[in-house]
């Protein structure tokens, strides 16, 4: 019988693995993998709720199916940005693409 | 139940076993005599010019986007399709918009021509 | 008796009891009889692998006219086994630059991702590797481990046929995996279960007679995802060489050719699991030994098919393939899944007998046929055609007439 | 330790692993097979929570779609990230020192909660907990909206993302 807190701890730190992904790497393909770990904590722990504290409640499963649609959704408009800042600025590293900047 | 898993989880292990194994073994039967000449790749009979990781059309990454979110979609019915007998006409009816959306994405994709391979 | 008529339980029972009665934990006995289940099936499969090679080929020679092998054993029965150790005592060849450990982890992926498929499909009454809930979805997924396992491939080995091979490769599979999963969704909604056993055990039926659109439409597809002829693009020799298994040698390549054999006879298994009533047959309820014999008779008859296309069709082009399965097997799966969950909730509601399911499910069916064949002959009639290389020109009539010379340049 | 135990503990092993090494390979084609490899663990956990149909889902969407999806778009803007270069931005200590600090603060959080012990209760039957799923997902008074907004966000999605993806020629050539 594992503790509930295994997994929320396990997520923690995947979220946390995620965050920094997110702030440290430079090319921004790996930025989308960092948030794809992100939603990947939130989903273990939105399912782990549901094991743990409801389990014949299913909102934390259309939750949980609610956000692998948008994680689905976030990759292909994420990925497709960054193909067509490839294309007109022939970089995909984060901190190039400044044009926003000052 | 559990134990429907642990099934699937063994058989993971040995269905990479049974491949993994010969070819391990072929590795210490077969002869090894690697040279660098023979390693050499080659395309269309001459050296391999350039890098190998060319660059892709983005036709390639058009096919999987539409891929990826009709996965998705699919998905999403499968226990609306096991939940049939207890489903109102009402839920019928939603799943059904959900597919016509469905087509009419399809739709909207073919009309922007994420579909054709130019 | 109970051993003739059941071998598989009543040998397991025994086994069971017999490593119970030592006193081994209940736990561990589970695992040592998957252990066992699990090692009994991968062996039968890679065996049966020598069987269907040797099959393919004397009936693809057969359908073109030639003989075969026809040198090694009785009519050329053996000759796989020559190959077999042809290939075991083939050097390796690793190409330079290439990634060794995912190099090497593909072709057992892709192997072990066919492999995987038999897990859930049950072979006769209450003999099922894993009947779990959600079994379909499950073979969906497995199949996404042998895309992956694909584009492993042909990224690992350094080399731009096999990146190239593989590219397209996955455009395919990614391509009619969703006219399959479509397709899919009807055997589905139609046993209202995910579970392989159960689809098979709601089929009193066949689902053959219910959804016969939706078996057609899982054969073209399932045909796609092996890579067969006509959608042998992969490995499409006058264009990409050889495809993603280019820089393979020895045994390395030997396991590709494995999974795409055993690829087509699985996939087979699984048409018939669907939609041909698995097991089912007379007298298999009471004689599961049968009920085995019934499943391997009918899935050799799918596979006998998929040979028989292979035999017959040619190879198509790569917008052909992708505009077939987007512009017509998608959309014609997305109205045949709307169609079935309407008609089988009304049928649901109003209680129908047997006989009027099938026929209301037939008449959908062949209308959808219908309206599709009107499509499709209106869109041939639109389609332009290309220009002649050369304008008409008039030449002299009669038989040996001189063609007028071309303009020398 | 029962087995459950030790399974959990290699697999969430496995799942950190792999996500460390997503965030930290500089070679970006092998970071997507490490977010692979942490996808599939994950699927493991989905497992060993009893959601079997969410592991399938994981597999099926992450596996076989979002990361082809990465690996395309990866060999799409091959050229501009040669291995070369720095894979880190120049204040990476700052972020993995905020990284740090969250979890720390994550934890003491819930450590503080009351039920962050608790035990699984017994579970009868997933295959009602996915019928009900299903039934909540189209139902009027459950959650029909969201269902079918969330269709409705994936072709605004799928459509953006083409237009996006094809630059200024986008639409038929």
């Amino acid at each position: 019988m594992i503790p509930l807190s295994w997994y929320l701890i396990l997520a923690a730190a995947l979220f946390c693995l995620g965050l920094f992904g997110v702030l440290a790497r430079k090319n921004a393909v790996a930025i989308l993998m960092g948030i794809e770990l992100m939603l990947n904590a939130v989903i273990i722990n939105l399912i782990a709720f549901w094991r743990y504290l409801k389990p014949d409640q299913v909102n934390a499963l259309v939750f949980a199916l609610i956000v692998f649609a948008v994680s689905a959704a976030e990759v292909a408009v994420g990925l497709a940005l960054v193909i067509s800042i490839y294309r007109r600025r022939g970089t995909v590293a984060a901190d190039e693409i400044d044009l926003m900047k000052w | 139940m559990v134990s429907n898993w642990l099934f699937i989880g063994i058989f993971l292990l040995i269905v990479a076993i049974f491949p993994g194994a010969p070819i391990l073994i072929a590795y210490f039967l077969a002869p090894r005599k690697p040279n660098s000449l023979k390693s050499q790749i080659y395309e269309c009979g001459i050296e391999t010019v350039g890098d190998t990781w060319v660059q892709f059309k983005v036709q390639y990454y058009n096919f999987a986007l539409t891929f990826l979110i009709f996965d998705v979609e699919i998905v999403f019915l499968f226990p609306w399709a096991i939940a049939f007998n207890q489903l109102s006409i009402f839920g019928v009816l939603a799943g059904v918009l959900f597919l016509v959306i469905l087509f009419a994405e399809l739709l909207a994709a073919w009309q922007k021509g994420a579909l054709e391979w130019v | 008796m109970a051993l003739l008529s059941d071998p598989v339980i009543f040998i397991a029972n025994w086994i069971e009891n017999l490593l119970l009665g030592w006193g081994l934990a209940p736990l561990l006995v589970t695992i040592i009889m998957d252990l066992l289940g699990a090692g009994i099936i991968s062996v039968a499969m890679l065996l049966l692998v020598v069987i269907l090679i040797v099959l393919e080929r004397k009936l693809i020679g057969r359908l073109q006219g030639r003989f075969g092998p026809n040198r090694v054993g009785p009519y050329g029965l053996l000759q796989t086994i020559p190959d077999m150790i042809k290939i075991f005592t083939k050097e390796y060849i690793t190409p330079q630059g290439a990634d060794i450990f995912i190099y090497n982890l593909a072709p057992i992926m892709a192997t072990s991702a066919v492999l995987l498929l038999w897990a859930v499909i049950p072979y006769a009454p209450r003999v099922v590797g894993s009947d779990i809930n959600v079994g379909v979805l499950y073979l969906v997924a497995v199949g996404a481990l042998g895309t992956l396992a694909i584009l492993l491939a042909g990224f690992s080995s350094n080399n731009k046929y096999a990146l190239l091979g593989a590219f397209r490769t996955v455009a395919q599979m990614i391509s009619y995996e969703v006219p399959m999963v479509l397709a899919l969704l009807v055997p589905v909604i139609l046993a209202r279960s995910m579970g392989v056993n159960e689809i098979v055990n709601a089929q009193y039926v066949w689902y053959v007679i219910l959804a016969p659109l939706a078996t057609l439409i899982l054969f073209i597809t399932a045909m796609a995802e092996v890579g067969r002829a006509p959608f042998d693009l992969l490995e499409a020799e006058s264009e990409i060489v050889a495809g993603f298994h280019i820089e393979y040698s020895g045994l390395k390549f030997g396991f590709f050719y494995v999974a795409e054999f055993l690829h087509a006879f699985t996939i087979s298994g699984v048409i018939v699991a669907m939609f041909f009533g698995g097991w089912r047959g007379p007298g298999a309820e009471t004689y599961p030994i049968l009920g085995f014999i019934y499943f391997m008779i009918k899935t050799f008859l799918i596979y006998f098919g998929t040979i028989w296309v292979r035999g017959s069709l040619p190879r198509v082009r790569i917008d052909q393939l992708l505009g077939f399965g987007w512009k017509i097997l998608v959309p014609v799966a997305l109205t045949l899944v709307i169609f079935t969950a309407v008609a089988e909730k009304m049928m649901f509601l109003m209680a129908a007998t047997v006989i009027v399911r099938i026929l209301v499910h037939l008449v959908i069916n062949l209308l959808l046929v219908l309206v599709l064949i009107v499509i499709f002959r209106a869109q041939e009639a639109r389609r332009p055609l290309r220009k002649p290389v050369a304008e008409p020109r008039t030449v002299a009539l009669g038989r040996h007439s001189v063609p007028p010379e071309s303009p020398s340049a | 330790m029962t087995p459950d135990m030790i399974l959990f503990l290699v697999i969430a092993l496995v799942t950190l692993a792999a996500g460390f090494m997503v965030v930290t390979t500089p070679n970006i084609v092998h970071a997507a097979l490490w977010l692979i490899l942490n996808l599939f663990a994950v699927a493991v956990l989905y497992v060993m929570l009893n959601a079997g149909f969410f592991a399938m889902v994981q597999v099926v969407v992450y596996i076989g779609a979002i990361a082809i999806l990465f690996i395309f778009a990866i060999m799409l803007t091959r050229h501009a990230m040669r291995d070369s270069g720095p894979r880190f931005n120049t204040d990476w200590p700052m972020a993995a020192i905020l990284g740090v600090a969250l979890l720390a603060a994550l934890i003491w959080i819930l450590s503080r909660w009351q039920s962050f012990m608790t035990l699984p209760p017994m579970l009868t039957s997933d295959t009602d907990i996915l019928r009900q799923l299903g039934q909540a997902l189209v139902s009027p008074n459950a959650f029909f909206i969201p269902f079918e907004i969330a269709s409705v966000l994936l072709v605004a999605a799928m459509i953006g993302a083409i237009y996006v993806a094809w630059g200024k020629s986008g639409g038929k050539k």
